[in-house]
C-alpha cells in the first residue's frame, strides 16, 4: 500500500497563497491513488518556481534547463519504458523556451504525462508575459499590454489530435488529482494543462478570476469526439471548461519501436555475433 | 611497367553515378589486396555540380591523399578542364572521345557505343578496370554486393554494360595500360571510412542511444547506426532539433543507456547548453563533432579542424572532459571505444573532433578487435549500501556513486541548479564550493589516463612537425618525403588533445631546432592551446583552410616556405 | 564619535521589504553626498528564504564590498544567527527585542508598537536613519521618490511609521548612535548599478533594437531599456527564446537598428551558432552576457566569472571578436559605448562581460558625460560608387562597406553561407580562402585599439596583483591593505580582456617579483589565457567560485595563505 | 513598371525536375504582379534546397541559419518596416528546427510573408523524414515508416487564427503565384505552405501524387469563417484542397507598437534631452 507518507512533505521555496502548492497536493493524491511506488516514477523538470515541484516529493527527478524537459523525458521512457515517466514545468518552459518539444511530443505520442502549471506569466524570473498571459496584460516587461495573442495549448493540442488533452485549476483539486490519474494511466503522450494563480506576478489572473471561470465539463461530455472538442477546446475568457477534452488511442510511441520489443535497452548487451556480421559486411 | 602505387580521381556530376563506381573500384582494390585512401570532395547539392572521388591505392599503406594524378576517370569535359593540371607525367584520361583536349594523353572511349546515358558511369568504371587489369570477375562481383540486392534488371544492364567496356579495354594497345604491381599475399581487410568505423566502435562500445537532427558530415554515422538499430537493439531517435537531440541523450543516459550524439559545428552549437547539463548533473554522453568549415553555415560538404577551441570551452561554467581527434580509420573505432569508457567512468560529457575528411575517407583496415568487449556502465559504479543514497557523495575522485532510476528501491535525484549529495537543490554556499571541486577533481583522474601523443623519428631533429587529428597521414608521408631532401624530421601527433599532459611531451617540444604546427584551420588553435598549457609557443605554422584536406605536398611546400633553420 | 565609513546590511526574507529600504536608505546617503556601494545577495526565489542589501558606506570613494558589518538591520531572527559572527568590534543590531542574542550588542526595538506588520521594513529604516543621524526630510523624501508615484495611503502609512520609528530612535540614548562625519561639499552624484549603466550606456550608443528572453542578472538590463523603450523610441522586444533573441538583433541590425542582446550562461548557449552567423554575416551586435555561477543552472542568483573562456570561444568556425569587462559602473557606461562603437566598425559580434556582482551593485557617480554623442551607424561606412555593389568586397582593413537593404538602389546580400563579394553563395575554394582572411584581418585593426590594462602601484613591485572585471575596487582595496602592511603592491588589471597586446603589459609583468592572478572562478581562466597569448604563466592565483564577490579582505588572506616572497 | 527581367535569371543548384523551380517562378510572377521593385524587398531565409531560392532571383537577401529565418526577419521588420520582408525556407527549417518560431510568429501577426517549400522531405541533407512527412514513409533514418504523426500546419496555423493561411502546390503556378500576391499584400503573418515534389528523395508524395490530390478551393468558399476553416484545414489523403484557407484581419504586430509610430527605427537619433532627463531619474 502506497500512502501519502511515501511521498514525504518538504518545506518549499514558494510564496504563501500560490497555486503551486495545490498543484503539488494534487499529484501527490494522484500518485497514491494509482498506487505508484516512488522508485518506479521519474519526475523530469525545468526550471522555474513550477518545476521545483518535483523536489518537494518522494521520487526519481531529473530537474533540467528551462524549457527542455520533454526531450529529456523522451529519452529516458525509451531507455527504460519500465518507467512512469512525468514531466512537470511551468507555462514559460513549456509553451515558450520549449515549444518545440511540445509539438514533437504531440507528434511522437510518447507515453509521458505533461503537467503544466499554467500561471500565464513568468514566475521565478519575476514575472513578464508568458505565451499564454492574455493580450493588453501589462508587466514591467510589457508596459503598453501584451500584443501577442495567447497560446492556446488545449487548442494546439487538440487540432494536432494529441491522444489525451486536459485541461486543471489548482482551486480544484479533486477533479485534478483525478485528471492526473488519468493522465498517467494514460498510454501515449498526455497534457494537463493546469490553471493556477501567481499571487506575486499575475494581479489580473487570480484565484478569483478562475475560479469564476473554471467550470468542469459536464458529465455526458465525450471528449473521443474530435469535433466537439474542438469547439470546446476555443472556449475561454467569461467561461473555461475544465476536465477531460480530448482523447484518442492512438497507439503509444516506444511501443511501435521494434528495437525495443525486446526489452528495456538498459538491459541489453552487445550482440558479440551479430557485430562480427556488422563488420564482415565492410570486406 | 607495372606501378607500385596510383592516384586515381573520378570526376563527375553528383547524381552522375561517380561515388557508385568509385566505391565498386575501390573495394575491388581491396578485395585484391591493396591498400587504397578515398577522398570525396563533393558540393552542397544533390545533381549536377563538380564532385570527386579520388582513391590512392598502392602495395604499402597508403597515408594521405595526393594532388597529382595518374588515371582520371571524366565522366564529363569540366573535369577534364578542371583537373588537366593535375596530371602526373604519364597520366591519362579516361574520356569521351569528343571531350579531349590536345595536351593531355586520352584514352578515347565511345561511350555511345557502349552504353545508354544512364550507364556511362559503368562502361568508364569497366575501361578503367580493364586497364588497370582487374580480373572481371572481381568487379563484378563488387559491382552485386554494391548495387545487387536491389533490382535485378539494373544489375544486369550494369554487367552487360561492364562486359563491353572491358572488351573495348580489351581491344586497346597494351601501352595504354596502367597495371598496378600485384599485391604478394593480399590479406582479408575492410574498407571503411572514418564515419562507419565510429558507429562500429560505438556499437562495439555498447551504445544503446543515439539522438540526432542532420548534419553534414555528421549524418552517416547515424545513417550506419540506424541501419543496424533493430539487430543490434538500440534505439536511434532522429529528434525535432539539436536541441532536443542532446536533452534526449542525456534523459536516455540517466535512465542507464549509454548515449551518443553526432553533429557539426552549427548543431554542435545548439547543444552547449547541453554540455554544460551533463556535465552538472554528472550525465556520461559522447559527443562527436565533425568539423566543417565555418563560420555559421561556412561550406557545409568540406573539411576543416576549426572547432578545436569552441568544443574544448562548450558549455557555460568550469567542468573536466576530455576530447580525441581520430587520425585513422583504426583510431576512429579505438577512440569512439575510449570516448565511452571515459564518459561512463568519469560521468560528464566526452568529445570525439573529427572532420569531413576522415569522415568521408574510405580505406582498407585490418578487421577490429571485438573478441574483447568491456562491458562499462553503470552498474559497475554503484556500490551502494542501504543508508540513504547519495548520488553526488563528495569522493576522493570526484567519481560518485552511480545508480539508475527505477532498478533499486533508492531514488536517484540529478539537478541541474547546484545540489546537495543527494541531488536536491541547494543554495548553500560552501557546499557549492565542494560540488565545484569535486566535479573538477575528476578532471585530474581524466589527466591520468591521458593518450600520450605519437613521438615518431630521431630524437633532437632539426625540424619537430606537431599535429592532430586527421591529418596524422599527411604529416608522416610529408616527413618521409622531408626526410628524403636530407632534412631530420620527427613528428609529435596527438589523438587526445584535451587533457593535455606536459611531461609527456615538453621535452620532445623542447629538444628540437625547430617546431612547426599543422593544423587545418586560420588560426593555430592548437599551437595556440600548446602555449597556453605548457607555455611553449609555437609561432610557425602550417595551416590550411580553404576546404580541403592538408596533403603530404601540401605541407612540404609551406614548409619550404616557411624555411627551417635545418642543415 | 563620528565614523569616516560604515558597512550597513539589511537581512531578511524575500518579499519582505528590504530591498525597499535598502534602495531608500543608499538614494538618503549619496543625496547627502556619501559614496555608497551596494551588494545584494538573494536566493532564487520570490518570498522567504534568506537575503540581503548591504550597503558600504563612507567619506572616500568605497571600491569592494567588505564582510564585517557595522550595523545590522535585522528584519527577523534567521539574520541574527546569520551574520552575528560578522559583526565588526562595535558593531550593533536592529532587531525585535524578541530577537536579541545575549553575547550581541542589539538595539532592541518595539517594532509591534511602531508598525503594523507590513511595515516593520519602513520602522526599521526609521530606527537606523535615526541613529546614523540622516534628517528625517531627506530619508521621507527618497521614500517617496521610491514608492511614492503609486498609491498615496500606502506612502502615507509609511510616512507615519517612519516618524514615529525616527522619534523612538531620538529617545534612545546617544551611546547608541553611530553618526557618520558629513561630507565637507556634497557633489550630486547619480545613484546607479551596474546594468542600469549598461542601458544608459545603450541608449547613449544609439541603441534601436534589444531582444530578450528573461535571464537573471541580466534581465534588468532589458527591464531598463523596456521602461523607457518608447520615449527613446526604442524596441525591445520579448522572444520567444534565446535562439529568436540573437536572430532577431541579427535581422534588425542587418537592416539598420543598432542592436544589443542581454543574457546569462545558459541563455547565452542558446545563441553561440548565432554569434557565429553574425560574424559570417558580418553583422554588428553587442552581447552583455551576465555571468552566474554554473554549469547548467547553478546558482541562478549569485554571481562568479566563470564564462570568460566560454565567450571568447563562442560559435564555430573563426572569427575575430572583442570581448570588454567592466570593472566599475563607469566602465558599465563607457565600454557599452565602446562595444557599440567597435561592433558597428568593425561589423561583427564585441562582448560585455559582467556578473551579478557589478549588475546589481549600486554606487554613487558622477553624471555620465552624454554632450558627446558619437553616431556610428552603417551610414558613416558607405561610400559605395555606382558600379555592381560588393557588400563583402575585399579589402585591405578587412572591413567592407555597409549599405542597408531597402535605402539604395542597391542590393544588399548576406548569407550565412561562404559567399562571394556580392553575397552570394560560393563554393570556389580560393574565394573562400580570401574571404577567411579578410574577416580575420579585422581582427588586427581591433587589436590596434584594444583599451590596454590600467597599471597602477610602483614599478618592479614584490608583488604584482593581476584582475580583470568586476574584482578592480576588490583588488585596489586589497593592494591598499597590503601596501599597509608593509608590502609593494601593484596592480595590473584588464578591462578588456580580448584581444590581449602583449605589448602594452609584458615588461609589467616580467618586472614583477612574484605576480598573482585574482579570478572569480575556479580554474583561472585568466591566468591561462595570458599564458596562451603570451607565454607567460601565472600560477598563482586567488580564485573564488562559492557564489559570492571577491571581497578586498578575501584576496589579503588568500594571498596571506599562498605566501609571497616580498621582503 | 516592374518586369520579370528586374528579377533576372540564373543558374540553380537543384535537380531537374525538382519543384523549387516552379516556385522560384511563382515567387517572380507575384513580385511583378505586385509591382514590387527589387531594392525594396528584404528575403530572408534558412538553409536547404529551398532556402537557395532567393539567391536566384534580385532583391534584398539574408540567407541565415536553419530553422531561424523568422527571427531574423521578424527583427529586420521591426527595424525598418518599410521593408517588404518574405520568408523562404523548406518543411525542415520551419516546421522542424524552427518550429517554435513558428509559433510564436502567428502570434506576433507581424507583417511577414511565409513561403513553405514543402516537400515532405529533408532535401538538402539527403533524404531523412521532415515533420511533414507521412505516416509510415520509409527513408534511410525512418527505416521501419515514420512513426510520428505527420505536422499538419495548415490546421495548427488555423487552430491559432493566423490571419492568413494558405497551401499552394508547385504544379498549379497560376494560383500559387496570385496566393503568394496576397500574402505579401496581407497586412499581418501570411503562411503560404506550398507542395512540392522532390524527385530524388521523396518517391511517395511525387508530382503525380500531388497533381491527382490537389483541388482549389471552390469560388465561394469563404475563408473568414473560422469554423469552416478548421473543417478545411484537415483534410488531406485523398483529397487536399489547395488556396486561401483561413484569413482575419487582426491589426499586425508593427502597426501596434508604440515605439514604431515615429517612423522606421533605422532613421532616429538619440535625443540628447530625453537622455538627459532619464540620467537625472537616478539623482
Ligand atoms: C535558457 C534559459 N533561459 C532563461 C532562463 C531563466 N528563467 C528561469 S525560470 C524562467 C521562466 C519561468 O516561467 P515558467 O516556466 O512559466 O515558470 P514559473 O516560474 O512561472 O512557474 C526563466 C525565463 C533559464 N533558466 N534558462
Ligand atoms: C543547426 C543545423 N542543423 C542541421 C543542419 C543541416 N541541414 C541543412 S538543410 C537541412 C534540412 C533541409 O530540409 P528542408 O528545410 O525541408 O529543406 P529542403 O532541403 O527539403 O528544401 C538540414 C537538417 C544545419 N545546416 N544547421
Ligand atoms: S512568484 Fe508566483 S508562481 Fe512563484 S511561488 Fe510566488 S506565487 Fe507562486
Ligand atoms: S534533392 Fe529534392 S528538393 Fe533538393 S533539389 Fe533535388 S529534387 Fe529538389
Ligand atoms: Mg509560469
Ligand atoms: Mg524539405
Amino acid at each position: 500500500m502506497v500512502t501519502m507518507d511515501d511521498y514525504g512533505q518538504y518545506d518549499t521555496a514558494w510564496c504563501p497563497g500560490c497555486g503551486n502548492h495545490a498543484i503539488l497536493e494534487a499529484v501527490k493524491r494522484a500518485l497514491v491513488s494509482s498506487q505508484l511506488k516512488p522508485s518506479k516514477i521519474l519526475f523530469v523538470s525545468g526550471i522555474g518556481q513550477a518545476a521545483k515541484a518535483p523536489h518537494y516529493l518522494n521520487a526519481n527527478l531529473f530537474n533540467g534547463l528551462h524549457g527542455r524537459s520533454l526531450p529529456v523525458a523522451t529519452g529516458a521512457k525509451l531507455a527504460n519504458p519500465d518507467l512512469v515517466v512525468v514531466v512537470e514545468s511551468g507555462d514559460g518552459c513549456n509553451y515558450g523556451e520549449g515549444g518545440n518539444h511540445l509539438l514533437a511530443a504531440i507528434r511522437r505520442n510518447i507515453d509521458l504525462t505533461l503537467l503544466v502549471h499554467n500561471n500565464q506569466i513568468y514566475g521565478l524570473t519575476k514575472g513578464q508575459a508568458s505565451p499564454t498571459s492574455g493580450e493588453g496584460f501589462v508587466t514591467k516587461a510589457q508596459p503598453d499590454g501584451m500584443m501577442l495573442s495567447p497560446f492556446n495549448p488545449v487548442a494546439v493540442a487538440t487540432a494536432m489530435k494529441a491522444s489525451f488533452v486536459a485541461r486543471g485549476f489548482s482551486g480544484n483539486t479533486d477533479q485534478l488529482s483525478d485528471l492526473i490519474s488519468q493522465a498517467i494511466n494514460h498510454r501515449g503522450f498526455a497534457l494537463v494543462d493546469i490553471l493556477q494563480p501567481c499571487v506575486s506576478f499575475n494581479k489580473v489572473n487570480t484565484y478569483a478570476w478562475y475560479k469564476e471561470r473554471c467550470k468542469p465539463l459536464p458529465q455526458e461530455y465525450d471528449p473521443t469526439s474530435h469535433e466537439t472538442a474542438l469547439k470546446v477546446a476555443f472556449e475561454w475568457e467569461d467561461h473555461i471548461p475544465i476536465g477531460l477534452i480530448y482523447k484518442n488511442d492512438r497507439p503509444s510511441y516506444e511501443e511501435r519501436i521494434p528495437a525495443l520489443r525486446g526489452g528495456p535497452l538498459i538491459q541489453r548487451t552487445v550482440d558479440r555475433k551479430r557485430l562480427h556480421n556488422i563488420m564482415e559486411g565492410y570486406f | 611497367m607495372e606501378k607500385e602505387s596510383l592516384n586515381i580521381l573520378i570526376g563527375g556530376e553528383a547524381g552522375g553515378g561517380l561515388v557508385t563506381i568509385g566505391q565498386i573500384l575501390a573495394k575491388s582494390l581491396v578485395r585484391k589486396g591493396y591498400s587504397i585512401l578515398v577522398t570525396q570532395d563533393y558540393q552542397s547539392r544533390i545533381r549536377g555540380g563538380h564532385n570527386t572521388f579520388g582513391i590512392r591505392v598502392g602495395i604499402e599503406k597508403i597515408l594521405a591523399p595526393k594532388e597529382s594524378i595518374d588515371l582520371l576517370i571524366a565522366l564529363n569535359e569540366e573535369t577534364v578542364w578542371l583537373h588537366k593540371e593535375e596530371l602526373s607525367h604519364g597520366g591519362r584520361v579516361i574520356v569521351d572521345g569528343a571531350y579531349c583536349i590536345g595536351d593531355i594523353v586520352c584514352v578515347e572511349v565511345p561511350f555511345s557505343q557502349l552504353a545508354d546515358k544512364r550507364y556511362v558511369n559503368t562502361a568508364a568504371l569497366g575501361v578503367a578496370c580493364s586497364l588497370l587489369g582487374l580480373d572481371e570477375i572481381l568487379v563484378a562481383t563488387a559491382l552485386k554486393d554494391y548495387i545487387g540486392k536491389k533490382i535485378t534488371e539494373v544489375v544486369e544492364t550494369n554487367l552487360d554494360v561492364l562486359s563491353k567496356a572491358y572488351r573495348w579495354g580489351g581491344d586497346q594497345s597494351p601501352s595504354v595500360s596502367i597495371k598496378l604491381k600485384p599485391v604478394s599475399k593480399p590479406e582479408k581487410r575492410l574498407m571503411i571510412n572514418g564515419n562507419e568505423a565510429i558507429a562500429l566502435g560505438a556499437f562495439s562500445a555498447g551504445v544503446k542511444f543515439c539522438a540526432f537532427y542532420p548534419m553534414t558530415p555528421a549524418t552517416s554515422i547515424v545513417m550506419y547506426l540506424i541501419a543496424h538499430a533493430k539487430g543490434m537493439g538500440i534505439v536511434v531517435e532522429q529528434a525535432e532539433d539539436e536541441i532536443a537531440a542532446i536533452n534526449m541523450a542525456i534523459g536516455a543516459s540517466f535512465a542507464g543507456a549509454s548515449s551518443m550524439l553526432a553533429t557539426s559545428g552549427g548543431g554542435f552549437a545548439l547543444m552547449t547548453e547541453g554540455v554544460s547539463l551533463a556535465a552538472m548533473t554528472e550525465t556520461p554522453i559522447v559527443i562527436v563533432v565533425a568539423q566543417r568549415p565555418g563560420p555559421a553555415t561556412g561550406l557545409p560538404t568540406r573539411t576543416e579542424q576549426g572547432d578545436l577551441e569552441f568544443v574544448l570551452h562548450s558549455g557555460h561554467g568550469e567542468f573536466p572532459r576530455a576530447v580525441f581527434a581520430p587520425g585513422s580509420i583504426e583510431e576512429c573505432f579505438d577512440l569512439t571505444r575510449r570516448a565511452f569508457e571515459l564518459s561512463e567512468r568519469y560521468q560528464g560529457p566526452v568529445f570525439l573532433l573529427t572532420d569531413q575528411y576522415l569522415a568521408d575517407s574510405y580505406r582498407a583496415v585490418d578487421t577490429f578487435d571485438i573478441k574483447n568487449l568491456p562491458q562499462f556502465g553503470p552498474s559497475d559504479v554503484a556500490k551502494v549500501s542501504d543508508t540513504p543514497y547519495n548520488r553526488y557523495q563528495i569522493t576522493e575522485s570526484g567519481i560518485s556513486p552511480r545508480l539508475l532510476p527505477g532498478l533499486t528501491q533508492h531514488l536517484v535525484v540529478a539537478d541541474s541548479d547546484e545540489h546537495t549529495g543527494d541531488g536536491h537543490i541547494t543554495e548553500n554556499l560552501s557546499v557549492r564550493k565542494q560540488m565545484v571541486e569535486k566535479r573538477l577533481r575528476k578532471g585530474r583522474g581524466i589527466l591520468e589516463e591521458v593518450i600520450p601523443p605519437e613521438r615518431s623519428g630521431e630524437a633532437r631533429p632539426d625540424l619537430l612537425i606537431v599535429s592532430w587529428g586527421s591529418s596524422r597521414g599527411a604529416v608522416q608521408e610529408a616527413a618521409s618525403m622531408l626526410r628524403g631532401e636530407g632534412l631530420s624530421v620527427s613528428i609529435l601527433h596527438f589523438s587526445q588533445v584535451w587533457p593535455l599532459q606536459p611531461s609527456q611531451f615538453l621535452n620532445t617540444l623542447h629538444e628540437a631546432r625547430e617546431v612547426v604546427c599543422v593544423e587545418g584551420n586560420a588560426t593555430g588553435q592548437f599551437s595556440r592551446l600548446i602555449g597556453r598549457e605548457i607555455g611553449f609557443q609555437i609561432p610557425k605554422r602550417v595551416l590550411r583552410y580553404d576546404g580541403l584536406p592538408i596533403t603530404p605536398e601540401y605541407i612540404r611546400l609551406q614548409i619550404k616556405k616557411i624555411g627551417t633553420r635545418g642543415k
